[in-house]
């Protein structure tokens, strides 16, 4: 047991230190650090610095442009960019782009994976529908067989991105005569094709990230299938189970941690910094605490996993206390503002200053959107449901 | 000892709620509070008529002579319907202070028209300094020519947009956080030097930052006791947080009733989602969150008529749960509405905002529980 | 709506606290407000003392011996002899009691209930049995008819001061031919009938309360018998229900805190009380709070039982929160005494002086034996499954 | 960075495995802490043996020269068995003050003893007023002959009734609670004005208060530097804490999976009580409890030689971390035990208490909570 990382690793550190530096455009750091609104373009320009470098895909093989870190050089990674680079989109980095240089034909790679890496696809996800949600096997969407193409009729919900999304990842259903896992199939689908309509949703916060997707009758080329057909649902959970290294948020969570204990230092009560008020100070330590356990409980998944040992369902762990942390620290950041957390124009998009201090810019929506942690990805019910069957046995 | 309402207390319930049926179903609401005035002047109206603006008011100035009890009953109903109409502000605070400080002329003069509808009002009170202290203002009132000249910055001011005046306090002597030297004054809004930056609320109410540079009022706008305000301030701010905490009951038993009857209509895994204990289990927890918040109320209204002390340690134990309750209860009736729980067009989300709201106005939960030590 | 007790209201709590004053006898009394373990003897004392003046029976109607008091007024009964007074030990008075003079027959309320009063019955409750915790209707003990006799075989657990009674009510089967709950009968069984065994149950905390039942071959009269055959559980749901007013424990949650409030006076830290701990004071005022929050909620429901309304399954949110708030109590007074929450030895009966201060004693005790108020009676996952079903109706 | 275990510790911890399977079944730790002595002698001696009294200590001094793991490995195994012997209060504690700050002469004369289970030691340091505050001491100890004279009162020493030796802090300087002023003594537990109060503990070990009347030491007694103890104390506890975090994670495994095997065969309304979702998230809630405290328990451990603010930091965090885990798993393996949970006849009960007394043992989570924060 060792926790010091090694020369090599710091040597590494100050590599990706020196690069963000050197790097990273200073009006795109000041809206990440801000917490101002981050658009396509801003995530899409860094994407490319970092992609000149070969660290656009850091959990890629080599072979397909990632970099072969190791896992310890993938945390400093994310230690080192959290809170000071836009974060990368996950739809095709994380997502889409190791199913397909994982199940993908040598042509699907060939195609694809560059164009993930260079951000001429831009991905969504096609999973959700509205009846589908923590119940995702009971998906609706069919894709029907017709010559060399399929004929996809459905529709997808929650789906983030879809408003700026190419390219479009789905589980369609491709067989309703079988078990409901085994009918399902996993399709790539143009977002330009005739019949798919995007309509926005609104969340709480008053932003446009989220959207419905209807597919009405979508010519969709069967060269567009991922591995089997049938075969969709084992690609989606390979998916699920595939990115768990960032599923804690811990690195976010410290910066949300620094950011707060600084606004804590401005904000006034009774005359003192809010900071040294006893109460908040209590609940501010108490959240830290428990973030330091996640990050160890983290670090300990990430030691396994460097061992080959592929993370378990136990990485559950990771996604119930990242959740209900990051809640947390969301949470007591609005709290800190008093009055100046009531405010409210124009939702995520930051573009209208804000009415209090500097510091309250988008602490609000970041709360609001927050509210989904526990919910998206499996909300935190299911997860506790799938450590109690597949840890414990219950 | 008894806690069911009179006849014409169960009455005026049932009135309120075909109000809100009628005038503030979801879609109306939105309508409303997307106005530039954020609310309806034909409600407001409407509330006249009814007698409800005068509900407190003594019968000589054209109210209804109503107890806590009554107010209750109207924010209760009210909170059901995320009513916009600026009552809190209007009735409760700005009749509270003129009920309990106003000068006879100013009464008379004033009081009628509240009651009819015809004058609309604004707590202008927290600064940038201050958080939640009451007792910690800047803002300066100086004796000048008969009068006073006040200069400061209020902030977060709900519903001044649209009022017609504004009671600010303001420190006739005194400093920084002392108890004593601070004043309350009845002032226009539209008054020379007086500066609204008006904005919308998560809320969706309208609120302002007002600055007041070189206002100039004459004697007769003092409220209360010069560089006394500060026990009234107190006092009608005790009568501000039993309304909350009313309007939070309702609000918390209309995410009760929806959020419950989400349970039994969606389905997962082939059953209504309320089969799965988990979820019937936290549904109860916000069962019990709202039942204790409404204990708390129905509290706090009877205390209303004790001495101070007691008063206030009534307000601040209710404004803790009712903070606490009402988080809880939004923020599970969103996590239990999943995916829709987070659409802005879904009610849910508004009742949380709104009740984070209620949590945070005049002090939130942390804040009322030192006051709850403080007072012991 | 009104808080205020009326003058006769006002008239009769001094009625009471003369009489308390004037009637309780001083070591009793020296030993209740020590939290010292309380024999028998104490309370069958105690009870006399009450029965001489009318008042053991608070809840029965007049013409059995009750009081006949209003709802009010048994509330102020309750406040004034909280934490004062020994508690009525409930199995005779709040239990078999109200079930004998609503379905018992003439006889049987002829003979049982005046000996209910004088204490010369001490009764305890045979329902919980090993397979039967919270599926009580799953309960095995059967009552086969021989004659004018049951012969009843079986085996009780968790019963409640079983070494002391004189009489045990038991639910028994006697017909497993129907479905569960119909086969159920209501049973009072002299516990001096050959072949009936006590074994003692020593709990956590050491003492001696509680006790497992076995019942051979034990032959009981008909007459015994409550009200019909196969009605016994219509008559414990009964019970069940019956008994709400004191289920929250709001009068000895108040004496808990009153009691922790001057401990934390006396105790130090950092060379000042513990009381000005802000960390501490926190706690402490938010448990009042909502101990607060309990009482008014209490103060609803016994305001609506007193116009008529029977309580019904909300009343399970004065269990829920009544045991939560007095497992914090218990484990905040533990807390308050640093190191010397560690010495122990002897248990409840409080016979050696504590090591540590002298009002140290009995609170370990205390929070240990209240770990089960959140399991007996219908555990609180059981009372959440009850409002969830007969409240909100999922 | 690396989470792992080497052979040695592997095996190391195989060894504990056997030991606590083979020497403490439950009814045997039942029977052993029901002697007058609380623990078995012959199983000091197999610890001896099997070199983990020496474990931490320098080769030279007949130790193994094993790292903070070596403890952890050996503490956390005993957890779960609540193995009684003396180990954390002679080689943790003991065992620490000698190598730390004990002369030359006293270690050479001490710890070979300490390794071969011929010396059994006490830390004497709590006192009536300083609850868990480490500097707050009042004992004092005056200069006198070229010795010292020691007067005082320390509470709740854990191990002292079986311990040779008593390791005791006193004022030589200073009051109250400045970090000046504070030496350490080693004193023979048989010494003439040494009188204990001994007792048992809620989790049936035994303990002392030590009253100590002109107790008379020579110089050589002294431990670590005169007026300057408190640092070393501060280290000590930190490896005490440490060990204690790596000995509650072990009784919070042992509960989790008995509590899981519970859940799986306790059968009601004719299916494992397993089955219900209420009871599997709590379950879930322990099973993360648990890991949140190992995590805590080998970050402190592999910090313990750190610089003193991280280290403490680190300490202070785990402690919060384990009182809290450790309270919620004993309490809910209660419940869920149902009335099972409530027989002192059953193990459940004895580790929630053992868990209860980790949690005050050097300061609750409370206190640590404030501690992190001043050393922030």
């Amino acid at each position: 047991m060792d926790l010091s990382f090694s020369a090599e690793d710091l040597a590494f550190r100050g590599e990706v230190q020196a690069f963000i530096t050197d790097n990273l455009p200073a009006e795109i750091r000041r809206r990440v650090q801000k917490g101002e609104h981050l658009s396509k373009e801003d995530q899409v320009a860094w994407q490319l610095i970092l992609n000149q470098r070969g660290w656009a895909a850091p959990g890629w093989p080599k072979k397909y442009g990632g970099t072969g870190w190791t896992v310890t050089q993938r945390y400093i990674f994310d230690e080192e960019t959290a809170g000071v680079c836009p974060p990368l989109t996950p739809f095709g980095l994380s997502m889409v782009g190791p199913v397909i240089y994982t199940f993908g034909n040598p042509e699907q790679k060939a195609h694809y994976l560059p164009r993930i890496l260079k951000a001429q696809d831009w991905w969504c996800q096609g999973y959700s529908e509205p009846g589908s949600g923590s119940d995702l096997a009971s998906l609706k969407t069919k894709a029907v067989a017709d010559g060399d193409h399929y004929i996809v009729d459905g529709h997808k919900i929650w789906t983030t991105q879809a408003h700026e999304a190419d390219m479009i990842f789905c589980l369609v259903r491709t067989d309703a005569s079988v078990k409901q896992q085994e009918g399902i199939s996993f399709l790539l689908i143009d977002m330009k094709t005739p019949g798919i309509t995007v309509r926005p949703i609104i969340t709480i916060d008053e932003g446009h990230s989220i959207n419905e997707v209807f597919l009405d009758n979508v010519r969709v080329p069967k060269k567009n299938l991922i591995g089997q057909e049938g075969k969709g649902w084992t690609y989606a959970k390979f998916l699920l189970g595939h990115e768990r290294t960032g599923i804690a948020q811990v690195a976010h969570s410290k910066k949300r941690l620094a950011r707060l204990k600084a606004i804590a230092r401005a904000e006034l009560v009774e005359g003192g910094p809010l900071i040294a008020d006893t109460t908040f100070r209590d609940k501010l330590a108490q959240v830290e605490i428990e973030l330091m356990a996640l990050e160890y409980t983290n670090l300990r998944i990430l030691s396994e996993s460097a061992k080959g040992k592929p993370p378990g369902p136990e990485a559950s762990i990771l996604k119930i206390r990242g959740s209900e942390i990051g809640q947390r620290l969301t949470e007591m950041a609005v709290e800190s503002l008093g009055y100046y957390a009531a405010p409210y124009e124009g939702g995520r998009d930051g573009s209208n200053q804000p009415i209090g201090p500097d510091y309250a810019a988008g602490l609000m929506p970041a709360f609001l959107y927050g509210r989904a942690f526990t919910i998206y990805g499996g909300s935190n019910e299911i997860q506790r449901n799938v450590i109690a069957k597949m840890v414990l046995g219950l | 000892m008894d806690f069911s309402l009179s006849d014409e207390q169960r009455q005026l319930q049932d009135s309120v709620g075909r109000f809100v049926r009628d005038r503030y179903p979801f879609e109306q609401w939105r309508k409303i509070t997307d106005t530039p005035e954020g609310f309806a002047g034909e409600n407001w109206r409407q509330m006249a008529e009814l007698g409800w603006l005068g509900v407190s008011l003594p019968e000589e100035a054209g109210g209804l002579g109503g107890s806590p009890v009554d107010t209750m009953v109207i924010l209760e109903g009210l909170g059901r319907g995320l009513v916009a109409e600026p009552y809190l502000s209007t009735v409760v605070l700005g009749g509270g202070f003129l009920v309990l400080g106003g000068t006879p002329e100013m009464r008379e003069r004033e009081l009628p028209k509240l009651a009819a509808g015809d004058l609309k009002l604004a707590f202008a009170h927290a600064e940038t300094q201050s958080r939640f202290s009451l007792e910690d203002v800047v803002t300066s009132a100086k004796a000048a020519g008969g009068g006073y000249v006040l200069n400061g910055r209020k902030i977060v001011v709900y519903d001044a947009p649209a009022a017609d005046k504004l009671i600010v306090s303001a420190r006739t002597g005194g400093a920084g956080r002392e108890r004593e030297g601070i004043s309350l004054f009845l002032i226009d809004r539209d008054a020379p030097g007086v500066h609204l930056r008006a904005y919308r609320t998560l809320d969706r109410r309208r609120a302002a930052d007002v600055t007041l540079e070189k206002v100039a009022v004459d004697a007769g706008a003092l409220i209360g006791v010069r560089d006394q305000a500060l026990p009234l301030i107190e006092q009608v701010v005790d009568h501000a947080i039993a309304a909350l905490a009313a309007e939070s009951v309702g609000a918390m038993q209309l995410l009760t009733e929806t959020t419950t009857e989400y349970l039994k209509t969606r389905k997962q895994f082939g059953q209504p989602i309320g089969n799965f204990q988990a979820l019937q289990h936290r549904m109860v927890d916000i069962l019990i969150a709202t039942e204790q918040a409404r204990s708390m109320s129905y509290m706090v209204t009877m205390k209303l008529d004790r001495p101070a002390r007691e008063r206030s340690r009534a307000a601040a134990a209710a404004k803790v749960q009712i903070g606490q309750s009402g988080r809880f209860v939004g923020q599970q009736a969103i996590q239990l509405h999943g995916g829709m729980g987070m659409s802005d067009e879904l009610n849910v989300g508004h009742f949380a905002k709104r009740l984070m709201m209620i949590d945070m106005l005049y002090g939130n939960a942390d804040h009322h529980r030192q006051r709850f030590i403080a007072l012991e």
